[in-house]
């Protein structure tokens, strides 16, 4: 019961913020970045601007709604790159074995060992701040998780008799990972990467506040939320909004990787109530 | 026993070094420069021989392989190199600062685990019970929010509108003005710990052998006692472990929001201000703690399950 | 006026979370300065209220004919903390520390208008040739050419200090000749400095104890100040308007124009800000007193031109480039680019001169058809960025004050890009002016001189005029002997300082 | 005849589903006196396993007993109050599971475990009950028993382990051995000896036993009555030999026809072997046949 | 005696074990197995029979390229199969196939039963869709299920028509050996009897030779006509299987054999002695076969090294 309904509301809450990145367009009053007019800067929420303005005089609304597609840039793009890299590496080292996958594993050890916070911070300070930076740091950061779960998965799957028959069938090891592992592992690779999204779009606001986020004009909540620090007093709601929005699109996800996980993994079901 | 030891004690080793290669080689490429940091707030203006005569007093100007070869060496022999900007040992640096970083992150451990253990035990123990409900959805809630929002949050109700506690720094280091900071920093690893705390005792629970214990004729409570408790506390060490190790990687945000002098809010600043030699240090230190712990951890566990030592 | 010995300050050092060092020589930020102004004294100080420097170790100064040999009578009750009288050797002992080439200071470039000293900086010297004691308490500088000494011996970076004290110790334990010593350093958290007996001021300190508090966050300063867990606290834009709108607050706030013009340079090798009337048409095209009004909740005042309302050669008469969109529009149509251009402007997080700023032009250059993009980048690499000369156009805060003489260089076309002529601005009848001034031994004739070519600048537009910043101080009710500090109102002078018994008990 | 020790009669057992209940077990019914070993027989899923975890009262939540009554020394243990059936459990039944392995905290020595049982039922202490532990050890003729108690299961092959479980089962004497297939994971030849221990000891003790085992040469050489069951019902009863010679039921005559007989392909030459769904041909009306026992002689 | 289908000479494979020390240094050698030599005859049932662990699957997936030996030569048709001039996995895989012991594990869970069919035949070169479409039909039909249960996933299936399913994908590639690890044991009861029945029909109908691995003796003795008894990586006993069930001469094949439970003898239970374990890490030195009868050998060493103990 309890399984179905997390799993109902973090799909009800991503599917929100899809929702808003895509509509974006369409369901924002004001433009995110030009319709800032400093005469209406700091207004409380009101029936024009649903959430408040900012210092600039913008639309809360609009720019959390904007905001939102580059969260879900940031949580999809990030783990896309991290599963890739994860999956390649893991998948690769666990058939294989050998020097190439003590290679793999002395690399994750090191990732491991390397806070995520502060690689992402090391990298962002080489690659300047931005999007596409961000990107970078944070789709370099946490594959190192995903490469030990497609590691031990594969290490698993390959003594799988279906593995195994393929192997004797003729297939190549590359046709083999592609049709029998990959598809296989799937869903915990997808679990890692929902889970993961939810921590890009938090380390998007922590670097933010470090000053080595997404910049404005942007409208990316960690920024907002940053920017909004100093106007807690002034305007609460400029902070109120981008904050809540993190922390429902995070939930969201959260949610989400659990009840993935919780639904792949029946022993997990029958155990929870 | 003691081979186990020494062996996982040399493991570090390897990781040590290619963190520091690591970090070297990113720092090596980052731009901007500690000479012209000290310029960049426009209150002087900038004195372009002064900066190459700093660069050069830096070794700056000597060819990257040169540089790495030194840092080596120098790492070798247990030194970490010299500030550009106090001039003074980066271990002398650090040592200022990771006592007040451990000070933090054992306290927020302290408060994770205090809280988190019992509370996960507790849903565990009657899972889909209203407790269990609540600690759950606060767990999952406390993984989701943005940890300096949180910290913002507290600030201001419990120091600002309540008045209960010293809203920032070390203060005559009391034991007020860590609460709030190791609060808010030890919120994600109490969900995790509440977390992995209920699926470890639940997992153990559904093992054959606590159903060997029912057989044998023991109450619920002894269950619990004699056979459920140690065997989940091997997983809450694991999780604990992981958590503090990294625990002070994860308290940058932190440290600069409370202006805790800990070793996190030291590398923040020389990221900005690029005193390379200090950053280097700051996350070699804050790898070492990570791998330092987790060795902890794993002998904690070879005391705890004899079936490690074997392996 | 009733001052009140005794008590402790809760001071604030808002620039950072740490102090790097506490050796005030080798540091140019204005963090280590707070240390220094509580425990250091330097050959000048800062006379807040003359806005001038003035002679601080020295009882008086003779000055030679062609204004370069200046020859010093030292204070004979001035004492260092560790007992040893101030003499000249200490004054030698210490310009020579602060330019030896093996340390780099930043302060040797005040210490290069010495005569010698550039050769010494190079290496190429032993000593520095124009520095000569004469004796015990009296010593003779030559400098370079006639300047105003004061300007460049008042610098926290060229404090004195004892010749007789290991150098390596200056870091973690340091000796002056101010009026407190230094008592105890909790790194990251706060230096203690206590009340010096011997100050060679009769009467003073007052207090017993400042605890100079590492802060750089706004809100949790903001917090503390709140809780009075501190005594002075910098405001922050919004923190400025929060309090002049709140009771108990609003009385107790301290303004000043600080000596610093926050702009927008524009480089002219991107095309289309070779042609001035681009210049002045973005100067046209941004209300800069509206930015000013809303964003920086008037916590500066609207730029003029370069020199600020506190400088000496500030033109009250000259008007700032008015808020005009339609002659905006016509310039860049005269200069061809009726349908506007693209620009980048680079932009470190700062929320009075950098990205929010962007931010907020960006609609307003928007509707002249001009489209800026903010290119981010961390403070520490704004620098390089700039002194690199790769940009377009960047937005900075740079002194411009309090000498203008010294202000006015970095338009000088001399001036090497990468030294502070940022914007490589040249102008034939600029540089006569300046040159002209540099030359004038009448402070008002040099003044005006100054003026003029101040007002050349402002109508060649090489940079986008914002504002002066406005330094905003609050202080608790107890605090009294703040000063109005141009320079950097954060800066005080310590031994003024007093609190009356309504204070909180703990510090009083 | 003597009063039966375990007289299960009607079990009806299910889990809710839905508005109703699926059925898991329908009226079972079979007693074992004193002293005897009784096998029960049967396929995967036809209900072994839960009927003997009803008679420990160690059922899982949606699992439950909707009717019957299961007596055990005159008393009806579905009504007994907890706390006595604790004091039953381990003392006066006691159970033997399948996997040693799993069935054993690993993170306790043996002799800790086998000591537990002293503890909860004789109200020993810990260093009255070592001694003991060693003695139960050295009763299942594991070697070095001192030195045993103090080692890890992992530290042991899968038949030491099965003869500490043994050792624990039989500590306190009990009066109800319950084995549900203790010797499925094991290796034959290590299978022969565990088997051998557990009908030489319970026969000293006097233990009656309930073995569960869905291979009939298993049961065969261990107990005296066979019950078969299928789908949730026991179909037939016999003797042992009786069962063997002459089955009566479709589905046990399957059961002996489906496997090969050892010696039988040289006696006989290769014969097709049995296929059970060919005999059966409509599984569903199985449930629903008659109880099969061999004095009310009836054929389906 | 026709000539031998399968050669195995010698073959030797060998486990590095990570040791205690420092480093992780002082590895040690598991001998999985050790100098086993046998050969195949077309349309033969071999069986392998033994402890668990003895290493029966690892000689057999030596066979099947999926484990490298470490030392020995494996033959197909006199071609060795090992070393330099191995053929490629694709020409193997026309030669051996194998049938796993576990149904659930065997079949990829993400394929229908006709991709795991259709794939393999692709892969070798037939791709015309209706020739491939016959050839699953038919063998679909053979190992007892409807064509148009192929569109199905594994899930819909029970254990032991996946079993079934099993055996049809390694019969697709029409190969000449079949090695069988345990394809009954883990089955229900009720089960195994159709399956046994199926692989000796399937034996007759395609002529195929079966390498059979079992610890379930009267399985053994009803399939096979050959059996050989491997102990600690060793072979110590082959013959017929008349031989072997008949007159075992080993005593670990006599203690096998009396380990077995057998209906027929209700309430008796038959053990011989403990022989202690071999050490896996330093085995007996390998020493030849005995012939004691015709086609019947056994091992000196280990009969002598047993009795001792
Ligand atoms: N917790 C449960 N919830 C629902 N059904 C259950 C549960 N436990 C067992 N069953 C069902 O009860 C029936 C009997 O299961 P049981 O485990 O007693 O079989 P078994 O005869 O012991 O089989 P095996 O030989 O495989 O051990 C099965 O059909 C099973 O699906
Ligand atoms: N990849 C491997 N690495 C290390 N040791 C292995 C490996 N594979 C098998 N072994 C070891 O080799 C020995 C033989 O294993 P194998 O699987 O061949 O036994 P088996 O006779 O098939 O046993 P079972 O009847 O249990 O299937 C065992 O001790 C096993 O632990
Ligand atoms: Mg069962
Ligand atoms: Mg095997």
């Amino acid at each position: 019961m309890r399984l179905r309904f997390n799993l109902a509301l973090g799909a009800f809450l991503t599917t929100l913020v899809i929702l808003a990145g895509l509509l974006a367009p369409w369901l924002a009053p004001f433009d995110p970045v030009l319709d800032a007019d400093l005469m209406s800067s700091e207004l409380p929420p009101d029936g024009t601007f649903w959430f408040g303005t900012d210092a600039q005089g913008r639309d809360v609304y609009s720019r959390i709604l904007y905001g939102a597609q580059i969260s879900l840039t940031v949580g999809i793009v990030s783990q896309v790159i991290n599963s890739v890299i994860g999956v390649t590496l893991g998948m690769t080292a666990g058939y294989w074995g050998g020097w190439w996958d003590d290679l793999v594993s002395g690399l994750t050890n090191v990732m491991l060992a390397i806070p995520s916070l502060i690689f992402a911070l090391a990298v962002m300070a080489v690659l300047g701040p931005g999007l596409p930076s961000l990107l970078i740091a944070l789709g370099l950061t946490n594959w190192s998780w995903t490469c030990r779960i497609a590691r031990s998965s594969t290490l698993s799957l390959k003594s799988q008799g279906y593995v195994q028959a393929a192997q004797t069938l003729g297939y190549s090891d590359l046709r083999i990972m592609f049709t029998q592992i990959l598809p296989n592992m799937m869903g915990p690779i997808l679990v890692m990467a929902t889970l993961g999204m939810g921590s890009a779009v938090l380390s998007e606001a922590a670097l933010s506040f470090l000053g080595l986020g997404i910049q404005p004009p942007f409208p990316s909540w960690g920024s907002m939320l940053t920017d909004a620090q100093r106007l807690l007093q002034l305007a609460p709601w400029v902070a109120v909004f981008p904050g809540l929005a993190i922390f429902l699109s995070v939930l969201g996800f959260n949610l989400l990787g659990d009840g993935l996980r919780d639904s792949l993994d029946p022993h997990m079901r029958t155990r929870k109530p | 026993m003691l081979q186990f030891t020494l062996r996982r004690i040399l493991q570090i080793i390897p990781t040590v070094f290619v963190v520091a290669l690591l970090i070297f080689v990113i720092f090596s490429v980052v731009p901007g420069s500690f000479a012209a940091s000290l310029f960049a707030d426009g209150r002087t203006a900038a004195d372009p021989e002064l900066m190459a005569r700093l660069n050069r007093e830096l070794g700056l100007d000597k060819p990257l392989l040169e540089r790495f070869v030194i840092y080596i060496v120098d790492l070798a022999h247990l030194d970490l190199g010299t500030s550009f900007r106090t001039r003074q040992p980066v271990i002398e640096l650090i040592n200022s600062r990771i006592w007040a970083s451990l000070e933090l992150a054992m306290a927020a451990m302290a408060f994770a685990i205090l809280v988190g253990v019992p509370l996960g035990f507790l849903a565990a123990l009657r899972p889909g019970s209203i407790l269990d409900t609540v600690t759950m959805i606060g767990a999952v809630s406390g993984l989701s929010i943005p940890q300096f929002w949180l910290g913002l949050l507290m600030m201001y109700v419990f120091a600002l509108q309540l008045n209960w506690l010293p809203s920032f720094g070390y203060g005559d280091g009391s034991w007020r003005n860590i609460i709030l900071p190791a609060v808010t920093l030890g919120v994600t690893p109490l969900a995790l710990l509440a977390r992995t705390t209920r699926a470890g005792v639940l997992d153990v629970m559904s093992a054959d052998f606590v159903r060997t214990a029912h057989s044998k004729g023991m109450s619920e409570g002894q269950v619990v006692r004699w056979h459920v408790a140690r065997n989940a506390l091997v997983l809450i060490v694991t999780t604990v472990g992981l958590q503090f190790g990294s625990l002070i990687g994860q308290a940058v945000v932190i440290e600069k929001l409370f202006s805790w002098p800990g070793i996190g809010s030291l590398l923040v600043d020389s990221v900005a201000i690029r005193d390379i030699p200090v950053v280097q240090g700051a996350i070699l230190v804050i790898v070492l703690w990570f791998l330092v712990i987790n060795t902890a951890v794993d002998l904690i566990y070879a005391a705890i399950d004899p079936r490690i030592k074997q392996g | 006026e009733g001052e009140r010995q005794g008590g402790t300050l809760n001071f604030t050092a808002p620039y950072g979370s740490s102090f790097a060092t506490l050796d005030s020589q080798a540091s140019p930020n204005t963090q280590e300065e707070f240390i220094t102004q509580a425990i250091h004294r330097s050959l000048y100080s800062w006379d807040s209220l003359k806005n001038e420097p003035v002679l601080e170790l020295a009882t008086s100064a003779d000055v030679s004919e062609e204004g370069t040999v200046y020859t010093y009578h030292l204070r004979e009750n001035a004492v260092f903390h560790n007992d040893k009288p101030l003499t000249a050797d200490d004054i030698i002992y210490s310009y020579l520390r602060i330019a030896a080439p093996q340390n780099a200071f930043p302060g040797a470039s005040y210490i290069a208008n010495i005569a010698g000293a550039a050769e010494y900086i190079a290496g190429d010297a032993e000593g520095i040739s124009g520095l000569k004691k004469i004796d015990d308490h009296t010593l003779e500088i030559t400098f370079v050419a006639p300047i105003n000494p004061g300007f460049a011996l008042m610098m926290n970076t060229t404090a004195i200090y004892p010749s007789n004290v290991d150098e390596a110790s200056f870091v973690t334990a340091p000796v002056g000749l101010g009026a407190f010593k230094f008592e105890e350093h909790v790194p990251g958290s706060q230096v203690v400095v206590t009340k010096f007996d011997k100050y060679y001021e009769e009467g003073k300190p007052y207090l017993d104890r400042v605890n100079l508090i590492l802060m750089g966050e706004d809100a949790a300063r903001d917090v503390a100040f709140r809780n009075k867990e501190i005594d002075v606290s910098i405001l922050g834009p919004t923190q400025y308007q929060a309090y002049q709108g709140e009771e108990g607050l609003k009385d107790n706030i301290l303004e000043v124009a600080e000596v610093f013009t926050r702009n927008i340079g524009f480089n002219p090798a991107f095309e289309p800000f070779k042609d001035k009337r681009v210049r002045q048409a973005l100067n046209h095209a941004i209300n800069a007193p509206l930015i000013i009004e809303r964003l920086v909740k008037n916590k500066a005042y609207p730029a003029s031109g370069w020199l600020p309302v506190s400088s000496p050669a500030f033109d009250p008469d000259k008007p700032a480039y008015d808020f005009d969109p339609e002659k905006a529009k016509a310039l860049l149509a005269e200069a061809g680019y009726a349908d506007g251009f693209e620009f980048e402007v680079t932009a470190s997080p700062n929320e009075s001169w950098g990205v929010p700023i962007v931010e907020a032009i960006l609609p307003m250059l928007q509707k002249v058809g001009v489209t800026v993009r903010p290119r981010p980048v961390e403070s520490a690499a704004l620098g390089d960025a700039i002194t690199s000369n790769d940009f377009q156009a960047y937005i900075w805060s740079n002194q411009s004050g309090p000498d203008p003489l010294n202000a006015l260089r970095c338009f000088y076309s001399k001036t090497l890009q990468s030294a502070c002529n940022y914007a490589s601005y040249a102008s034939p009848e600029f540089d006569a002016l300046y040159e002209q001034a540099q030359q004038e031994r009448d402070p008002a004739k040099q003044i005006d001189l100054l003026r003029q070519a101040n007002n050349i600048v402002q109508d060649d537009a090489p940079v986008w005029f914002f504002n002066y910043n406005k330094a905003v101080m609050a202080y608790q009710p107890w605090v009294h002997g703040l000063v109005p500090n141009a320079t950097e109102l954060a800066l005080q002078p310590y031994d003024e300082i007093w609190i009356d018994e309504t204070a909180p008990d703990s510090r009083n | 005849m003597t009063e039966p020790l375990l007289d299960v009669r009607d079990l009806v057992l299910d889990v809710p589903h839905g508005r109703g209940s699926l059925p898991i077990l329908n009226r079972v019914s079979f007693q074992i006196h004193p002293g005897e070993a009784y096998g029960l027989v049967g396929e995967s899923g036809s209900g072994k396993s839960v009927t003997s975890l009803a008679i420990m009262g160690l059922l899982k939540k949606p699992l439950r007993v909707s009717g019957g009554r299961i007596g055990f020394q005159g008393r009806d243990l579905l009504t007994l109050p907890k706390r006595e059936m604790r004091k039953l459990r381990g003392d006066r039944i006691a159970m033997i599971f399948q996997e040693p392995m799993t069935a054993l905290n690993p993170l306790a020595t043996v002799g800790r475990q086998i000591a537990e049982m002293f503890m909860l039922h004789q109200g020993k202490s810990r260093a009255e009950a070592a001694p003991l532990a060693v003695a139960a050890l050295e009763s299942v003729k594991v070697p070095n028993a001192d030195r045993r108690a103090r080692s890890y299961p992992h530290e042991m092959s899968g038949g030491l382990r099965q003869r500490v479980m043994i050792a624990m089962a039989l500590a306190c004497n009990p009066d109800l051995l319950i084995a549900d297939e203790p010797t499925t994971a094991l290796d034959v030849t290590v299978q022969a000896e565990v088997l051998r221990l557990i009908k030489d000891l319970c026969a000293e003790r006097g233990t009656a036993v309930l073995f569960i085992s869905h291979d009939l040469g298993v049961i065969a050489s261990v107990c005296q009555r066979v019950g078969v069951m299928y789908a949730g019902c026991l179909v037939e009863e016999n003797e042992t030999a009786a069962l063997f010679e002459t089955p009566r039921h479709d589905y046990t005559r399957g059961l002996l026809g489906a496997l090969p007989r050892l010696g039988s392909r040289a006696a006989q030459g290769r014969q097709r072997l049995i296929d059970i769904d060919s005999i059966i041909a409509d599984r569903s009306r199985l449930t629903e046949t008659r109880f099969i026992t061999p004095r009310r002689e009836e054929t389906p | 005696m026709t000539a031998p289908l399968l050669e195995v000479d010698d073959l030797h494979v060998r486990f590095p074990v990570a040791g205690t020390g420092l480093t992780g240094r002082g590895k040690r050698l598991l001998h999985a197995v050790n100098g086993v030599s046998f050969s195949l005859a077309k349309g033969e049932c071999l069986s392998i029979v033994g402890e668990s662990g003895c290493g029966k699957s690892t000689a057999a997936l030596s066979i099947m390229g999926l484990q490298e030996p470490t030392e020995g030569e494996i033959r197909f048709r006199g071609r060795p199969m090992t070393g330099p001039s191995a053929p490629t996995r694709m020409e193997r895989a026309k030669a051996v196939q194998i049938v796993f012991q576990d149904p659930y594990a065997s079949l990829n869970p993400r394929q229908t039963v006709w991709r795991s069919l259709a794939d393999p035949l692709r892969l070798h070169g037939i791709t015309a869709k209706s020739e491939s479409a016959d050839r699953i039909a038919a063998l679909m039909r053979s190992v007892g299920l409807t064509p148009e249960q192929a569109g199905r996933f594994p899930h819909e299936f029970s254990g032991g028509q996946r079993q079934r399913i099993g055996i049809a994908r390694a019969l697709i590639l029409e190969p000449e050996i079949v090695v069988l690890d345990e394809p009954v044991s883990a089955l229900d009861v009720s089960i195994r009897a159709q399956i046994i029945n199926l692989l000796l029909d399937l034996q007759d109908q395609f002529g195929l030779s079966y390498l059979m691995i079992s610890h379930d003796l009267s399985v053994v003795e009803h399939m096979s006509d050959r059996v050989m008894v491997m102990y600690f990586g060793q072979l110590v006993e082959t013959g017929s299987w008349q031989q072997i069930f008949a007159s075992p001469a080993h005593p670990y094949t006599r203690r096998l054999i009396a380990a077995i439970p057998d209906p027929a003898h209700f309430g008796r239970i038959s053990a011989e002695p403990f022989i202690d374990a071999p050490n896996m890490f330093a085995p007996p030195a390998a020493s030849d076969l005995t012939e004691i009868a015709p086609g019947h050998f056994i091992r000196r060493t280990a009969l002598e090294g047993a009795a001792r103990a």
